[in-house]
Parts: structure tokens; C-alpha cells; sequence
């Protein structure tokens, strides 16, 4: 409903549920999703309004639901899929980057299908509940990858991902689910796939970043204006696949710093897709190399002050940034 | 436990359905099962004469397995398919055009040069398209996929059916397990047919597993199990039209495993060291599915002889001609590559080293071992 | 097909191995049982207090499945265990203060904060290690991985046997299926057993599978498959004995299904809003493990009811110890998380941005919905 | 033997079988790999020489091979997987990145286990059996990555792959196991994992590149001498994972103009992640920007004009070199 504040969970939840009534090829495939309303309850009241035959609760198949989703899509369908975790994602990567990604460009097959589930990490979900694998995919033709900030996006991103005509695969991050509220505009609310956004104005460096690390950013930006006067840009990303390249020039331009953050384990990251682009396309403009703030190299342990360790946090971002002010 | 049944000779399934077929239709059986060998020995030979890009796969000795079962869908079904079951493509339409080109990597084959041999597929809504789904290599994939399909059909109320194959080898794989249980819970209507043919590449079954028999998994999914003699194109016909009367009923998933035998290597380039010898020789002299079916037809039957070398002619006419058009197509135009990765953008951009350039004589290069019958070359699908 | 059973009360499986215990193993049992119980209401209590860090996961009323088959194993065999086999953990030697600092994220847990709950082990060669497998939480890829370890067992004729709990749910698995496939084909000493307990997550069995029973699986893999009541302490260790001695004599691999009821959520969370009324109070009153072995050991073996209260008194003194033991231990040092990722280096340098940075302070924030007991909050494992 | 010259595919083979001689622990896993010698026939004449014990033909299962590996690698054994072809390494994704790559940090397990196989397009083999899923696993912390494109280095990497006390992924390029010749170095010849290779000097460009494009590269560098009188260098990386900063770092700083070639697809492709440390670390050495030569993103296709579009070409690299040179 426009005008109240709802969560970036509930913003999910409203997109689904519009997409559903809107278009009767729209269903739901997962694990506990239907009476249960799934593990983190994205799903929740779906089963009651729409029935069994289109919230449909799985068997612990990461494979099956996946190939399952591609051939109902391939027949009109648009399977909407969760992954309980999107760690288990991994399960259906064969699946996900042979089959799907593949179908129309070998087959001229339509595979129109959304793969989501609750990602990233600040949570203490240890090493298998906290995962962010878009390098994973990210790098594979044929694939949509979106990974939304805000409520707004939540919502928008998730319409526009079940009425595209690919597979998007959309990252939610379960840090953000009950935490980041948003008043969603009126009317078909759609984000369209592949637009960056710019989530703080600025001159001086810019911060490119998606999902959790979009609010780490604006922290960070907060505290660099107080105590250091800088004006910093942020970018969100919002979309991974296709990147916004031309969001990411006009930025890198405008202020000729940049700071790359993501959540995200550092090598293979796509820290260094961004860095390469920015290199190809904006070698004249910058004055200081891209620097990167990310996860280390590590899987992610659990234990508080080890997870914090591991994850980028808004000191990092902080002075990261300073050392790119004074280059 | 019933003993594995690796020796030829006929089964002993009954085939009431099959036998009841009408004698135009057992002759389109017998068409289908000759097209089918022709067919691929036209391939062998162009094969030789390097006109095949990438390997060749023969399903000699199996063409009453893919022929038989695929017989019994009707054209609003849809089956997909493996790499041995050419017949059944061409039972749900392919034409040997395509199936020519397609494997000569022609700009006018089905995936326009972009996949191999019969990795091709024609689905749609029922009555627009021939309704077979084109494989990846990947094994066992299928499985899920085709239950998908099969979801959609339960979904819309659809009077559709299902049909996927999987060979002994694909049975280890993840993708089949989840797939088939996946579609028994939901009670999907698909017919799930595994193609025992003793050979996975050059692993026997008894290093794929240690159930007697693979129809014994039926049970494990909670779907009825049904094996029958692969080589005898009516017993096929027979088990796999229950099986699809069953799911068209709403009766759910059905297990079928076929016996039937590998004559030929995993590819052409396979020299079939590691078969026992004597093995792929008496399965021919006892149980080829084609000597065995004339048999049928001219004794039980009655049907003269020279109808089926009437029915030979026509399949050697059409393979000649089809041959001849696969022949005069040319080949893809280098910037075609950049056509349909997404439906938005519809074309990828050229990278900037490509831009304006001149993409005609790039690489060209035949890589050695491919495309030839040079049997001691590598390679395999 | 025999009918599905989910209704409690008493199998009726033979428990001669079981019955033929001496007195001091029974009452062994009943120790490891009561001791699974009373550990995890500490636990649960700890979680309230918000001391343990993530979910809680309950075995209540499946404790005699985890004892009464790890019983079965001698301190040389390996076993993996799933969240709910505590209690096997327990048997094969993990100690309570390392479940309860483990479980609370400690330096010096057994996984130094690493991993969460009974995500660890201790294994390697015989007689240096207790001979447990620390799973991981994607279902089903222990089942592959004991058959790797069983695979050594064999290798080096080692007179060792492997054991590996999946759940009904993880049956669903592609790794579970490959898994078991492969160590039946290599025929390796491995045990693989199955805990029916009616749901995975708020999934009932009738959606994870159109089986009868779980047990069906087993002709389909080619081995033994034997079902036993898994709140039956003694038939759950006889039908696991006989299929650890089938190992250990070489015979390969056996499929098991203990059927039991998951009487807690699937974490503390979770509200069990899923399941029909009554259902869960049914198994509480009818058919709790440890009352029914409380009965056994009273009626038919005279323990005197005070031999039990001394055992109950030990484990809870023992669980108190070990509470103050661990709650005595501190957090992990944040340098603690560069260490060991690989060999070689043995040590990840800190990230340009950390380097001689004070990391003490770093965030801290504890999300909300994760160690606490509010059911409405989300999160799971 | 030292003295006579092999193939590459040569070469893997007498490494695998020098070690499995050394080490009783070592033994081979796979589909073929047995009777049949592999699919290449990389394992030819292994299981007449060790036995059915120490050369085990699997079921078609990518899962259960890598788990059981690693199994066994807990134990004390060394395992050999091979892939049939590395694309359906896919299928064990999620037994490779959640449990082989984790297994040391959060369990402290020994895993010391090879996953080989052929890899790599310029071979008419279409969409599945060309693939260079590399960048799906150097973005794995825990995982070790070789590619070689010598003879030489193909045996001395699979020596130390296998001796490696963690897992190494060791991608074996097709186009070159028969095309690629070298005499072997006599005795017990280990490559060390980590450390790239100068596979040609040069002073005036530096080409940084792996496997099959190391031979493209080389190829337009002696053009670019003989019509340019350019002077390129090029870098064969061998190890993805770790890489060897160290040298990446002294070629960009002696040519100051770095071009990266791969046969991978480019987004996500490892060119970004070279292009972000040559960034981070010698920002104000580069002369002009990092630009990379990669394949297009796009699904390989079949067809010999098809593919030959798609993927990376000499001349492509030779043009390439002379914008960088004019920069
Ligand atoms: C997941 C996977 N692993 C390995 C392969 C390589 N491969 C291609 S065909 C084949 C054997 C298939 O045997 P089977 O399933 O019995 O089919 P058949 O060739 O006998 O018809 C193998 C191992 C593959 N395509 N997919
Ligand atoms: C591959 C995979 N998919 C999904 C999950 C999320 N998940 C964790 S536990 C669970 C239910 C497990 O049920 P079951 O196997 O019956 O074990 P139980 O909890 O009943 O002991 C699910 C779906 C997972 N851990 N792994
Ligand atoms: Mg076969
Ligand atoms: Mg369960």
C-alpha cells in the first residue's frame, strides 16, 4: 500500500504478491514456503491467497526446482524460485549456468524465471548462511543478477526481475530484511535492470557499492562530511549483471577518486570487473588508483568479533577513502 | 532379485498394445527404425569425409528403444531426448535436413551453428510446435527440466505428456535423482525411461550400480516400475503407452528401463577395447531390433518383403535428398555469434578489437582429432 | 507396499543384539540418552540468556536414534552427524563443555568460533581420534564424503566402518543419491542411515517423497535396507550393530530408516504452526525414548528406580560443570579469523585498510532475531 | 624420461604416474578412467600398472567423486579426480566451495586432493566441453588454481598439484595435450604453485595471459617484432589462485603498459581482478590503461566461424599491443 513505511522483506513480499495477481503464470517454487511461509517468511500469507498449484513447497531438490522453473518457463510460465539460503544456490550451479543461462542463446528457448533467496552476511550465520555468490554468476552470459539496497528497489527490482524475459537471479540480503524501511511510490512501482542509483550526491570521491555496503557507504559518507568536510558519492550498483557502465563513468568523472566496497570475499569479487572498466573507459579521469574495500579471503566464521573482522566494516570505508583525499 | 539381463534374445513383455496396432502404423514403426540407420550411416560417411564438425554418436542396435517408445506420444506431448535417440526425434518430426545440417554446423540448422549433433528442440504450446526439447550435455539435467514441462501442463489442466530418457549412466547422476522424485511427489504426468545399454562411454553397468536391475529404483520414488525387452520395438511401444495412459490419467510418474545393447562405441572414435569379446557380435547376429521386427512382420504379419524394400528405397530416397539440400547450406556468418545471448539487449556489442574489423578468415584452424574417424585421436561428447 | 508409519507407539522390530547388552552397557544407554536431554536444556536455556550465538536446534525425542545406532560403533569407526545427533556426538566422545562452548562461539571451542552449534569433528587415524565428522549445512554432502572415508577404511584394509545420518529431507539430495549410489557400487564398509522423523523443516514426508517408506530406497542402490522403531533404544542399536558387522565383514553398504518424530521446532524459533493439533503431545505422552527405555530398564531388567535418579544426578552435575567450564571461556581474538585458511601460506595477511589497525571495536552489533528465543523473529539454519 | 620430447598430455600422465610410484597414498578417481584410460586417455595404461585399487572408474557422479575425494584426503590419501571434461566440475560446485574449500579453515581437515581435467575451446567442442570455469573458483578462498600451458610446466604443476597439502584445481587446456611439445628437465622436476613464468622478454609491452592464449600471445608478440619492432613481454600466469603478485608487479613496473589476455569470457573473467591489483599497486607506473583481450560473453558456440568470433585470436592480440604501444 502507498504512503505506509513497510520493511524490505515486506517490500518483497508486496512485489510478489502484485506480480502474482497481476499475471497467472506467475508461481512460487521453494523449500517451506507455503505453510510456513519460508524460513525467513518473504512468502508468508502466499499459500492462503493463491492455493497449492501456484505456491508450491519442494522437496529438498536444489537441482530439481531450478530445472523444474526452466521448463515451466519455457513453456510461458514464470516460475519465481527460493533458495532457503543462497548458499544452497551452489547446488544448482550446473544447472543454473549450463542449462538456464544457456537456453536462449543455444536454443532460442525464453527461460523467464527468478531465483532468490536471503544473502550476505552481519548476521553470525557462519560460513554457510551468510554467503554473497554473485562472482559465481555474475560471469555468466545469460544470466540477470540484482542485488537491491532499499525497500523502494526491493520491491521495484523484484517486479521488473519476474517480468523479464531471462532468468534474473535476485540477492536479497537478510541484514536488511527488518532493518531498512522504505514508502514505496505509488502505482506500478518498476525498477528497471541494469540502472544504478545514486544513493548520496557528492564531489569529491566516489563509493560504488551494492546491497548491505550501500548503508556502510552512507555512514561512512556521514562521517567524512562531519569530521572532514569531504563530499562523497555514493553509488548502488543495484544491478550486477548488466552493469550500469554508464552510471559508473559518469561518476568516476565527475569526481576522478573512487572507492570500490563490497561485501563480498576480495579476489574474483567484482571489485575488479568495476576496476577494469573504470580503468578502460576512464584511465584519463582518475587521480588516484581505484582502491577496494571488501571481505577478506576467508570463508566467513562465525564467532562476532571474527565475522566482524572478516566483513568490511564503515571504518574501513572511512579511511579508505581519506587515503584516496589526499592521493 | 531378478539377474541382470545383459544377453540378447528376446524378452518376454507383452505386447498387446503393439500387436494391436493397426498395419500402418507397424509399417511407420518399421520406417522410422530403418530412416533412423540409414540416416546415421549417412552420417558415418560424411563423418569420414570431415563434413561432421565434432563427434558422431550411432545408436545402432537401439532403434527399437527410441523409435518404440516415442511412438506412443501423441504430437501435443513432448519428449526430450539423448544423444542415441535420434529415432524418436525423428518419430516426433525432426527431419533428416535438419538432423544433416545440424551436425555439419550449417547457418540455416536448427541452433544455427551454436550446438552439436542433435542438440536441438521444437517446443511450444500444443499445435505450434513438434514438441521435443533439445539436451545439454550435462547428464541428467533433463530430468528436472522435463519435469517442468510436465508442470506446466498439470498447471494449465492440459490433456500433455511428458516423456524424458535417461541412459544407465545418467541414473548416478544428482540431476535424475532429484528430478524424478521431484516429479513423483508432485505427481507430475512424465514418463521416465532409462536406456540400459550396457555401456556408459566404456563403464558397465555393474560399475554403475549395484541394484539388479534399474527398474528397482521405481520403487525408492514411490512410481510404478516397468522393464521390457528394448529390441523389440512392440514390447516398447507397449510398456511406454501404459505409461503415458497413465500420466495423461493424472496417475502420475512412471520408471521404464529398457534393455537394449550399445553396438557402436560412445562416439566413432571409440574403439571399443574394454568389450568382452564376441559381445557386440552376438548381440548382432541374435538381437538387432530391425532383423527382429521384419522377422515379425513378414512371418506374423504376412508382410511381403518387397514392401520393406519398397519402405527402404523411400528412406534411402529421402536421406539421399535431404543430404543433397544439408549439403548446398553454408555456414554461419562470424557476427551471428553476437545474436540472442538475452532477449534484452538482442545482440551483444563486438569487443573493441573487433569493432569494424575484418572477422572472415579468424582462426580456422581444424583442430586435429576432431571431425575425422581417426580412432586413436581424442575426444568425446 | 507397507502403509507409512507415523503414528507413534512401539515397532515391532527384534532387539536381540540389544537385549543381549550386559547390564552396565544398558544402563550406558540410558546415561547417553539422559545426557543428550539435559545438555540440550541447558542449551536451551543458555540460548534464552541470549549466551548462545545463532539458532538451537532440538533432538527431543529422538535421542534414542542418535545413541542406540552410535552405540553400534567401536571408538576406531567414523561417523558424520546431522544437527539433531548430539547424542550420537556424545557416544563417539565429544565432550559436553566443547558442545556448550562451541555453541557459544568461544576462542578455545572446538572450531575457535569458526563454525556453528555441532558443526565440528575429530577424525583421522585410528586410535588418535575419537571418529566423528563435523558436518557441513548443505544436506546430503556428508553422505559422498563418508564414503571417501570409508573409501580409505578400504583401502588400507583397515578393520574401520563408516556411519552417516541423513534426514528424510536430505534424501532428497542429489549428494545423498550419488553418494550412497557410489559406496554401494565400490561396496565400501559404510552404514547409511536414514532418521524419519516426519519433517524436514515444516516439510511432511508426504512432500519429500512418494515412497511408502524411506527403506524402499535401498533395492534401488543394491543393498540391504532394514527399518527399525527409532524410539526404541535397543532395536535402533540392534538393526544398526548387525548392519555395522555387515561393514565390518566386507559386505558393503546398508541402508537404514529409524523412524521417530521431531517433537521441537525445526529450531527454537520455529513455532511448529505446520503441524496438526495434537500430533506433538501424542508422541510426548505415547512415545518419548527415554520413558520407554525407563520402562524397560524398571520392569523387565529390576533397575531399581534410584540407580536411574543417581545417573540423572551425574549428568546434570556434569552438565553444570561443564557450563561453568564454558561460560569461563573467552571470545575469539579478531587476528584469530587470518589463520589457516591454506597450508601454505598458513596465514592471510590483513587487508591494506586493516594493516596495524585496532580491530577490537569493530562492529558488535548483534542482529536482532538471531540468539534469541523470539519465535517471531526470522532466521534459520 | 629426460631427454626426449613429449606432449603436454604426455607430460600430465608421466607426472601422475612418477607420483603415484612415490606415494602409495596418491590414486585416480573418475568416469573412463580405468580400462578405457580417460576420455583423452590422460590415465592410459594406469590401471594395467596400479590396479583397480588405485585407478577407480566411477558412476557418472561429480558430486559423489569430489566428496569422496576429500574423504579420503581427510585420511591421509592423496586423490587424483578427474573431470571427463572440466565443465561438469559444475555439477560439484557446491561440494567444492562449501566443503573442500572450508574444510582446513573451519574444521581443520587436511585436504589434499587434485580435481584435473580437460579444459578450454579452439576446438569445435561447443557450448559444454570448452568451458574455463576458473573464474568460478579463484574467487574461492581455501581453493588452489593451475593452468600450464607448457609441457614442462603441465608435469611439474601436477607434481607439486599433487604433493599440495591443500586442493588444487588443475585445468588441463585440450587444444594444446597433443599440439605441445617439451623435452622434460631430468630428475624429480616440481613446479612450485604460485610463481608465474617469463615465457618471453620484452621491454616495451607486457602481455599477462595463461594457458592456450600464452601460445597466441607469443605468436603476435614475434609478429609485433617483426612489423612493429615492438619489444613484448610475456607473463604465462600458471597459478590463478594464488597469484604471483610479485611478478605481475615487476613486468607492469619494467614495460608500464600491461594487456591481459584470456580465453574465459570477459566479464568476471580474472583480467578484472589482475586489473585491480596492477591498480592498487603500480597506479602511477602505467603509462596507459590496462585493456584486456578476452572471448566475448556469450555461450561458445559450435560452429568454426562461430567460435573463432567468440573467442580470442592472434590478431586481436596484435592489435591490441599496438593501441597500447601508441597510447
Ligand atoms: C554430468 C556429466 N558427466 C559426465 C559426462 C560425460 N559423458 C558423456 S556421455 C557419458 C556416458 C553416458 O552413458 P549413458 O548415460 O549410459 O548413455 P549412453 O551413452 O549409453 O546412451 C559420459 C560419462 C556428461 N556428459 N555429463
Ligand atoms: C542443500 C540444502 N538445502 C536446504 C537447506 C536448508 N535446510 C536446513 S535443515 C532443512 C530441513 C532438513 O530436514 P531433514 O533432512 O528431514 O532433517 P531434520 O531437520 O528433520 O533432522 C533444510 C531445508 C540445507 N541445509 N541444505
Ligand atoms: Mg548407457
Ligand atoms: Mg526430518
Amino acid at each position: 500500500m502507498a504512503g505506509t513505511e513497510i520493511t524490505y522483506l515486506e517490500a518483497i513480499r508486496e512485489a510478489i504478491d502484485e506480480e502474482m495477481a497481476r499475471d497467472p503464470e506467475v508461481f512460487l517454487l521453494g523449500e517451506d514456503i507455503g505453510a510456513y511461509g519460508g524460513a525467513f517468511k518473504v512468502t508468508d500469507g502466499m499459500l492462503a491467497k493463491y492455493g497449492e498449484a501456484r505456491v508450491i513447497d519442494s522437496p529438498i531438490s536444489e537441482i530439481a526446482i531450478v530445472g523444474a522453473a526452466a521448463g515451466a518457463a519455457h513453456m510461458g510460465m514464470r516460475p519465481v524460485v527460493e533458495m532457503q539460503f543462497i548458499d544452497f544456490i551452489a547446488n544448482a550451479y550446473d544447472m543454473l549456468t549450463n542449462y538456464v543461462a544457456t537456453a536462449r542463446y543455444r536454443a532460442f528457448l525464453p527461460c523467464p524465471m527468478v531465483v532468490r533467496g536471503p544473502s550476505g552476511g552481519y548476521v553470525r550465520g557462519g560460513p554457510f548462511h551468510s554467503q554473497n555468490p554473485e562472482a559465481g554468476f555474475i560471469h555468466t552470459p545469460g544470466l540477470k543478477v540484482v542485488y537491491p539496497s532499499t525497500a523502494e528497489d526491493a520491491k521495484g527490482l523484484m517486479k521488473a526481475a519476474i517480468r523479464d524475459d531471462d532468468c534474473v537471479l535476485f540477492f536479497e540480503h537478510k541484514y536488511l530484511y527488518r532493518r531498512i524501511k522504505g514508502v514505496m511510490p505509488a502505482g506500478d512501482h518498476v525498477v528497471p535492470i541494469g540502472k544504478a542509483r545514486t544513493a548520496r550526491v557528492g564531489t569529491d570521491v566516489s563509493i560504488i557499492t551494492y546491497a548491505a555496503t550501500v548503508h556502510k557507504a552512507l555512514e561512512a559518507a556521514e562521517k567524512l562530511q562531519a569530521e572532514d568536510g569531504l563530499s562523497v558519492e555514493v553509488i548502488d550498483l543495484r544491478s550486477l549483471a548488466p552493469l550500469d557502465d554508464e552510471a559508473i563513468v559518469a561518476t568516476v568523472r565527475k569526481t576522478n577518486r573512487v572507492l570500490i566496497v563490497h561485501e563480498d570475499t576480495r579476489t574474483g569479487g567484482i571489485a575488479g570487473e568495476l576496476t577494469a572498466r573504470i580503468n578502460e573507459t576512464c584511465f584519463a579521469h582518475l587521480d588516484a588508483p581505484v582502491l577496494r574495500v571488501t571481505a577478506h579471503d576467508i570463508p566467513l566464521p562465525y564467532a562476532p568479533a571474527l565475522e566482524d573482522f572478516v566483513l568490511p566494516q564503515v571504518d574501513d570505508i572511512v579511511l579508505a577513502v581519506r587515503r584516496l583525499a589526499a592521493w | 532379485m531378478a539377474a541382470r539381463r545383459r544377453s540378447p534374445g528376446p524378452g518376454g513383455t507383452a505386447t498387446h498394445l503393439g500387436e494391436a496396432l493397426p498395419l500402418e502404423r507397424k509399417l511407420a514403426l518399421y520406417r522410422w527404425m530403418r530412416l533412423t540407420r540409414t540416416l546415421e550411416e549417412r552420417l558415418v560417411a560424411l563423418y569420414r569425409q570431415t563434413k561432421v564438425v565434432g563427434g558422431l554418436f550411432r545408436s545402432l542396435g537401439q532403434e527399437a528403444d527410441a523409435v518404440g517408445s516415442c511412438f506412443a506420444l501423441e504430437s501435443r506431448d513432448v519428449m526430450s531426448p539423448l544423444i542415441r535417440n535420434m529415432g524418436a526425434m525423428l518419430v516426433k518430426g525432426a527431419t533428416p535436413v535438419e538432423i544433416l545440417k545440424q551436425y555439419m554446423a550449417k547457418a540455416d540448422s536448427p541452433t544455427r551453428g551454436r550446438e552439436l549433433n542433435i542438440h536441438f528442440g521444437d517446443i511450444g504450446p500444443a499445435g505450434t510446435t513438434r514438441g521435443f526439447l533439445g539436451q545439454i550435455s550435462p547428464l541428467g539435467d533433463m530430468v528436472p527440466v522435463m519435469a517442468g514441462v510436465a508442470m506446466s501442463f498439470k498447471a494449465r489442466g492440459e490433456d500433455r505428456v511428458g516423456l524424458v530418457y535417461v541412459g544407465d549412466g545418467a541414473t548416478s547422476t544428482g540431476a535424475f535423482h532429484e528430478g524424478i522424485n521431484f516429479a513423483a511427489v508432485q505427481r507430475l504426468p512424465l514418463v521416465v525411461i532409462i536406456e540400459n545399454n550396457g555401456y556408459a562411454y566404456s563403464t558397465p553397468t555393474s560399475k554403475q550400480t549395484a541394484a539388479a536391475q534399474f527398474v528397482d529404483k521405481a520403487i525408492g520414488y514411490g512410481v510404478p516400475g516397468e522393464q521390457a525387452d528394448g529390441n523389440d520395438v512392440l514390447a516398447v511401444y507397449d510398456v511406454t503407452k501404459r505409461a503415458v495412459d497413465r500420466a495423461r490419467a493424472g496417475e502420475g510418474v512412471t520408471l521404464i528401463e529398457l534393455m537394449t545393447y550399445r553396438r557402436k562405441g560412445h562416439a566413432e572414435h571409440d574403439n571399443q577395447s574394454y568389450v568382452p569379446a564376441g559381445e557386440i557380435e552376438r548381440w548382432a547376429a541374435e538381437n538387432d531390433p530391425i532383423d527382429r521386427y521384419v522377422r515379425v512382420l513378414t512371418e506374423r504379419e504376412k508382410v511381403p518383403v518387397a514392401t520393406l524394400a519398397e519402405i527402404d528405397a523411400g528412406v534411402a530416397a529421402e536421406v539421399d535428398e535431404a543430404t543433397e539440400i544439408a549439403e548446398r547450406s553454408g555456414t554461419p556468418a562470424p557476427l551471428d555469434a553476437l545474436e540472442g545471448v538475452y532477449a534484452d539487449p538482442p545482440r551483444e556489442r563486438p569487443l573493441w578489437f573487433r569493432e569494424g574489423a575484418d572477422v572472415s578468415g579468424l582462426g580456422q584452424e581444424r583442430p586435429e582429432g576432431w571431425g575425422t574417424w581417426d580412432a586413436g585421436k581424442g575426444g568425446a561428447r
